[in-house]
């Protein structure tokens, strides 16, 4: 092995990073902003892909429109979501994450009602159906709008959690609820548009990765776990997952250069029940994330 | 060994005689279904299949099919005059609850065989079950061989029939140098043996081998190795979702199917038509059965079938076909047995004992005439090469000239031989069951 | 002869900020001794490090002739200190007589007590400190229903069924009615009998009825030492206290 | 008079009338299926009150029990397979598969039928006992250990598909006769399957029972209340959480161990997520302060997806989901809860308020 192959599997590091980064990062909003441990998070993930699908097949949307439409109408169903069953469930935490899996059962099994259970793929235009060159190095150029997205939306998701009103309101909330209460904040209100804002990353999440890989009712369910170790290792922080997924995915992709895929997936989970043990609260922990 | 033959000396002595006949307790083959048939009740056959969870993609087509020929075999007569019965489960795509249901099919509903299964985890969950009851499981799918019962028949390629054309066949095409990727279990490290061997006959050189975690779409690392590695080909044995995250991201990434095709045992028309077939197009694939074969029996097959209520997904592939052919090989196979024992004593075990050599006409199987093997239960087919087009269907570039041999321990000479009894070992002591 | 606690040259950081800064002070067997001090002085850092919730920066604490400094709570527990909380903590979920019994922890090696079911001497001592908090008939309810003044006596009385050497009172009789204070006095002189006392209160009143000496807080560090009468008339506790009265 | 529900001789009693129910089911009814079926349903059982243990009774989510299970599943099925080689045949067949021409050290002690199966449940067990001992030991707890516990079992699930020379990989092992233990052949469709499982089921709920009356119960409901406060009555919360965690995962070990012997199989799927999840729902759906309830709620959740399953099937799952999200939603102590409030009427103390569902009225989760 050389220098440049090393290089090559840092590049694709980023990349999947990237794939890490978006598919935690809705739940690092809800999971950071109102303790919710949701598990149909993964489903959300199938919910944009199928939106996507949708608006492709049925309406003839090209596929970059297909992004903001699909986190609109997966943050809708968050919102629903939110409204019906989880604002019931805030002070008891680990109920979220059963009553959650039991929507992710009934959003999985809908779909397949619905869609029927054989895959659908999303057409892309035929320019991300290519790579670039760096040097030596090679990446294609879908990864690149992966990355692209993925770093927009942090910046975004920076942007109105550090320097907006909503955002100040959001801290406060997570701070202290009964003090945000005082002074006039609704936190009713912040959890429900926080969660339909996580349901909504999803959605994009899902939009890009059934072009990566394949749309089927069950496609969410692979997602679901690495998510949220990510989350966890990363504090509940919006920085904790960027450095969190940043790290596992170069260290998935240099593992798998030396190893396997596989023995590379073991070395990272055990790193994790490591990692933990000496920090449980993450990397950069969030007053009010930890209940 | 001899720490072995140390602690089996060890063990107590009523232990050791337990050991030494393992099988005593089990009972005759009729006492072991329990049941006899009765001239004038429908037959019943479990369908054992998933219809819920990740592995209900192509294992809903495989019911549909079934259901489809048990109808037309129901219409032109039945089994021996009588017809048959399905009853249709579904398996969850769980391994626990395929062991379940095939209890709960041969103990509760005494169907008379199963058809049932498409991954090997799922028929190795099944087996001890079926062996103990003495019953029959027609796994109408290709798997890795390495097994040998008295109680399963394969309508599916074995490893060493699947590899058999295609290897030569790309080196020819392509050039010498060759990379392996494959999902991580048994089915793809198996196949890729067999392959080896073709390939070293075919003068071919190996330049990698790699395993991706089943049902992981994240192909990077992989597709990094083979940049590097340059083969003039691939030859893929990665199934399921993977595999369309794969050609998806192949193409993605840059490679493109002229220079560098995949040669796959598994990518078929429903994969093409779930990833699109633009990432399809180009790539090759050996299978017995295409749905483009230009044949009567097969055109009309695919003609009435997509018309009929079960064609809903609009597509024929292999794993179909095989599962439609396993049906008339039950047929063939009952009604040898209920000719030769009389149709009240047919059990599961006459049938498998008089399957061997059961014959599915070229007017009946769309894939051409299919036999079953003698001696192992597998069944000796044409394996064809087929390219994938650009609208998704595949056109035949090859097709064997003669049956293949299925040989379920080919690469294994050690092993010893799959007979009828059992796998005969090269002293010629005979194992039964073995798996 | 040796006090039963010792504290020697105390200090406890927080990133840059110094809580607890060179504190010593020693209370002698058999009597009860008042920490008071105002706001931020560092008087429940104190307990939480006798306690071992927090461990100290650097200096010593002895207990009993025994090292404690930076062991495990239920260590420095086991050895014989009880604490009762700022913010009353029983067990909320369970019952009154539940948190009686937890408290009564003679036995606290947890394979011994898988096979125990019965505890020798539990009903009695139960009685006794129930009656005495005067919670007897509340004993089935569950400790979250409780008052604030009643939850203050669960946890006094859980303290007591520890039969501790030391009991550490963080601020025992906020809550409480002018006749349970003078119930809480009784009892306090009651329990030096037996034991010695650390109690913190902002209540002078209160700390006039039952000290026997007096430590003064300020900014982490020792202020004064010394009997109610010293203390009131020392200076420098009466410029640190008008000074915060001017303050505030 | 208080209620009947938190009355420790009427739960004994009701104990006791569920398991003679269980004893009578193999002497009334002649139906091989089902006593299997009934059989591994036990084992979910077992499974579901391990939980109810930890989770319930601990306060500790354990979203790794497939650990302990799988585990004690694949120590089982080695052993078992080892019964089927004998001297001129060493080596189970996968191995030579795998270009293995030796037994891996790994799989020696499993040659003997004892000490296979004796490591079969100390092996997991111990694994409990040092993982718990580390994380407890560092305070690590609440949805943290959850995620802990997901994390290492999908290091397992990882590890066992890797080492497929070892293993068998994704097919997992399957030994190809039934368990030989002392001379006698443990046929899985006979009554004497039944009754082992039968066996270990109420030899683990009363063992469970007990430890929640005794005084190691009482402080470990106390830690579960408020672990903080607890420390400073002197007792070692992390030596309480590592006993509860550990007997919990025995249970789940010997019910690793009787599901091989029933279904003479394992495979990762063991170890998946979904499973371990599945375990946790059984017992919020019965009831996880309660281990009775726990143990029926496994039945419930296992016998409709048995029998409603196929009968619903397209619907089956929206049905399960919204099952779920219902209990959880109105009825967060599970389906024991109902048992309770429904006891509460009765009760001479309280009036028909106890129903009120926020559970303020319910003084402690007690059973």
């Amino acid at each position: 092995m050389d220098l440049g192959s090393l290089l090559n599997a840092l590049i694709l590091g980023v990349s999947i990073a990237s794939i890490w980064l978006i598919a935690a990062l809705g739940l690092t909003i809800i999971y950071g902003t109102a303790g919710v441990i949701n598990m149909a998070h993964g489903e959300f993930i199938m919910l944009g892909a199928y939106s996507s699908y949708m608006l492709q097949f049925y309406l003839g949307v090209p596929y970059l429109l297909c992004l903001p439409a699909s986190f609109v109408i997966v943050a809708l169903v968050g919102l629903a979501l939110e409204r019906g069953l989880i604002r019931y469930l805030y002070n008891r935490p680990l109920d979220t994450l059963l009553a959650t899996y039991g929507v992710s059962l009934v959003l999985m099994q809908g779909v397949r009602l619905i869609f029927g259970s054989d895959p659908k793929y999303l057409a892309v235009p035929e320019i991300f159906q290519s790579n670039v060159m760096l040097g030596s190095a090679s990446i294609s150029t879908f990864r690149i709008v992966v990355l692209g997205v993925t770093a927009l939306l942090v910046f975004a998701l920076w942007l109105l959690f550090y320097k907006t009103r909503f955002g100040v309101q959001v801290r406060a909330v997570m701070q202290n609820k009964e003090m945000a209460a005082s002074f006039g904040i609704n936190s009713g209100r912040i959890y429900m548009m926080t969660f339909a804002l996580g349901a909504g990353l999803a959605g994009v999440a899902g939009a890009l990765f059934g072009v990566l890989a394949i749309v089927l009712p069950t496609m969410g369910a692979s997602y679901v776990v690495q998510a949220f170790l990510m989350v966890v290792v990363g504090g509940g922080s919006l920085a904790g997952s960027v450095v969190a997924s940043g790290v596992t995915g170069e260290m998935q992709s240099v593992f798998a250069f030396f190893t396997n895929d596989t023995f590379a997936r073991f070395i990272i989970f055990v790193l994790i029940v490591v990692f933990l043990r000496f920090r449980p609260q993450g990397l950069f922990a969030q007053a009010g994330a930890r209940r | 060994m001899q720490f072995t033959r140390r602690n089996l000396l060890k063990t107590t002595a009523a232990a050791s005689a337990a050991l030494a006949a393992p099988h005593l307790w089990l009972p005759t083959a009729s006492e072991a279904w329990g049941a006899t048939l009765k001239k004038g009740e429908p037959i019943k056959v479990g369908l054992l299949f998933s219809l819920t969870g990740s592995l209900a993609v192509p294992e809903e087509d495989s019911t549909l099919v079934m259901q489809y020929a048990i109808e037309e075999i129901n219409k032109a007569g039945g089994v021996a005059g009588v017809p048959i019965e399905p009853v249709i489960v579904d398996a969850k795509s769980d391994f626990a609850v395929y062991s379940e249901k095939a209890k709960e099919l041969i103990l509760r509903e005494k169907v008379i065989a199963l058809f049932g299964c498409y991954t090997s985890a799922s028929r190795k969950a099944i087996l001890p079950t079926v062996m103990q009851r003495d019953h029959l499981l027609y796994y109408p799918t290709c798997y890795e061989g390495a097994e040998c019962t008295q109680n399963t028949i394969c309508t599916g390629p074995l490893a060493n029939q699947h590899s058999q054309d295609l290897i030569p066949f790309m080196v020819q095409q392509f050039g010498k140098r060759v990379f392996f990727v494959g999902s991580n279990y048994v089915w793809p490290k198996e196949s890729n043996k067999n392959a080896k061997v073709w390939l070293q006959k075919a003068g071919g050189e190996l330049l990698g081998e790699e395993y991706i975690p089943l049902g992981s779409s994240e192909f990077g690392p992989v597709l990094n190795k083979i940049r590097e590695a340059k083969p003039d080909f691939i030859f893929s044995t990665v199934v399921g979702a993977s595999d369309i995250a794969f050609h998806k991201q192949f193409k993605q990434e840059g490679f493109k199917a002229d220079k560098m095709p995949i040669a796959s045992l598994t990518t078929g028309e429903i994969e093409t038509r779930a990833m699109g077939a633009e990432f399809g197009a180009g790539h090759f694939l050996s299978a017995p059965y295409f749905q483009t074969l230009d044949n009567p029996t097969n055109n009309k097959f695919v003609e009435s079938f997509l018309k009929s209520k079960y064609g809903k997904n609009g597509t024929t592939h292999y794993n179909m076909e095989e599962t439609y052919t396993s049906a008339y090989v039950f047929k063939a196979g009952f009604e040898k047995a209920a000719a030769a024992v009389g149709f009240e004593n047919v059990t599961p075990r006459a049938i498998r004992d008089h399957s061997g050599g059961v014959r599915v006409e070229d007017n009946v199987s769309p894939e051409g005439l299919i036999w079953i093997d003698e001696n192992n239960f597998n069944c000796w087919l044409k394996p064809k090469i087929g390219q994938c087009q650009a609208d998704g269907t595949f056109k035949i570039v090859k097709a064997a000239d003669n049956h293949v041999a299925p040989d379920p321990y080919s690469i294994y000479p050690d092993a010893g031989v799959c007979t009828k009894d059992g796998l005969k070992s090269p002293d010629g002591k005979i194992r039964k069951s073995v798996i | 002869m040796p006090g039963l606690l010792e504290i020697h040259n105390l200090s406890k950081s927080f990133d840059t900020t110094k809580v607890i800064n060179d504190f010593s002070m020693e209370v002698t067997e058999g009597t009860l001794c008042c920490l008071v001090g105002p706001n931020g002085a560092g008087k429940t850092t104190t307990m939480d490090l006798i306690t071992g919730r927090i461990k100290p920066t650097s200096g010593k604490i002895v207990f009993a002739n025994e090292d404690i400094t930076a062991k495990h709570e239920h260590i420095i527990a086991r050895s014989g200190i009880g604490r009762k909380f700022q913010v009353p903590a029983v067990l909320r979920d369970m019952t009154v007589r539940q948190n009686l019994e937890v408290a009564y922890s003679r036995q606290t090696n947890p394979f011994w007590n898988l096979f125990k079911f019965r505890v020798a001497g539990l009903k009695q001592k139960l009685d006794e400190i129930a009656t005495l908090a005067g919670l007897t008939g509340r004993l089935n309810d569950r400790a979250g229903i409780l008052s604030h003044g009643e939850t203050q006596w669960l946890e006094i009385g859980m303290v007591l069924m520890q039969e501790p050497r030391l009991l550490l009172m963080d601020e025992p009789i906020a809550g409480m009615t002018e006749g349970e204070i003078e119930k809480t006095v009784r009892i306090f002189r009651d329990l030096r009998k037996t034991a010695t006392l650390v109690v913190v209160e902002h209540d002078m009143g209160f700390v006039r009825e039952i000290a026997d000496e007096v430590v003064v807080m300020h900014m982490g560090s020792l202020l004064a030492q010394g009997t109610i009468q010293q203390i009131e008339g020392n200076a420098r506790v009466r410029e640190v206290y008008l000074g915060e009265q001017e303050a505030a | 008079m208080g209620n009947l529900y938190h009355n420790k001789t009427a739960q004994w009693l009701v104990y006791a009338a569920f398991f003679a129910g269980l004893a009578v089911i193999p002497m009334t009814v002649d139906d091989s299926f089902l006593l299997n079926q009934l059989a591994t349903y036990g084992v979910y059982g077992m499974l579901a009150l391990s939980i109810s243990l930890c989770w319930g009774f601990g306060g500790i989510l354990n979203l790794g029990q497939g650990i302990a299970f799988g585990l004690g599943a694949y120590g089982m099925a080695m052993t078992m397979q080892m019964q089927t080689q004998d001297e001129s045949n060493p080596i189970p067949p996968f191995m030579l598969n795998n270009s293995l021409d030796h037994l891996p050290m790994l799989w020696q002690p499993f040659q003997n039928t004892y000490i296979g199966m004796i490591l079969a449940v100390a092996a997991p067990t111990l694994f409990c006992a040092v993982f718990g001992g580390i994380m407890f030991r560092a305070r690590v707890s609440g949805p943290f250990f959850a995620i802990m516990t997901l994390a290492m079992l999908s290091a397992f699930y990882t590890i066992i598909i890797d080492r497929q020379p070892y293993t068998g990989g994704v097919n997992g092992l399957t030994p190809p006769s039934s368990l030989q233990f002392a001379g006698f052949e443990v046929d899985p469709y006979s009554p004497t399957a039944y009754w082992v499982v039968f066996s270990f089921l109420l030899g683990a709920t009363v063992l469970a029972k007990l430890i929640t009356q005794s005084s190691f119960g009482l402080v470990t409901q106390a830690i579960r209340d408020d672990s903080e406060r607890v420390r400073f009555l002197g007792y070692s919360v992390a030596g309480y959480e590592t006993v509860i965690y550990t007997v919990s995962g025995l249970i789940a070990a010997v019910a690793g161990c009787c599901w091989v012997m029933l279904v003479q199989y394992v495979s990762p799927a063991q170890l998946d997520v979904g499973f371990s999840l599945s375990m946790v729902i059984w017992a919020a759906i019965g009831g996880r302060y309660s281990l009775l309830g726990s143990i029926i709620g496994a039945f419930i959740i296992q016998g409709a997806q048995s029998y409603l399953g196929d009968a619903f099937l397209a619907t089956w799952l929206l049905i399960l989901g919204g099952f779920f999200i219902v209990v959880v939603r109105f009825l967060p102590n599970g389906l024991a809860s109902l048992v309770e409030s429904g006891l509460g009427l009765f009760a001479t103390k309280r009036g028909p308020a106890s129903a009120e569902p926020n559970g303020d009225a319910k003084p402690i989760p007690a059973e």
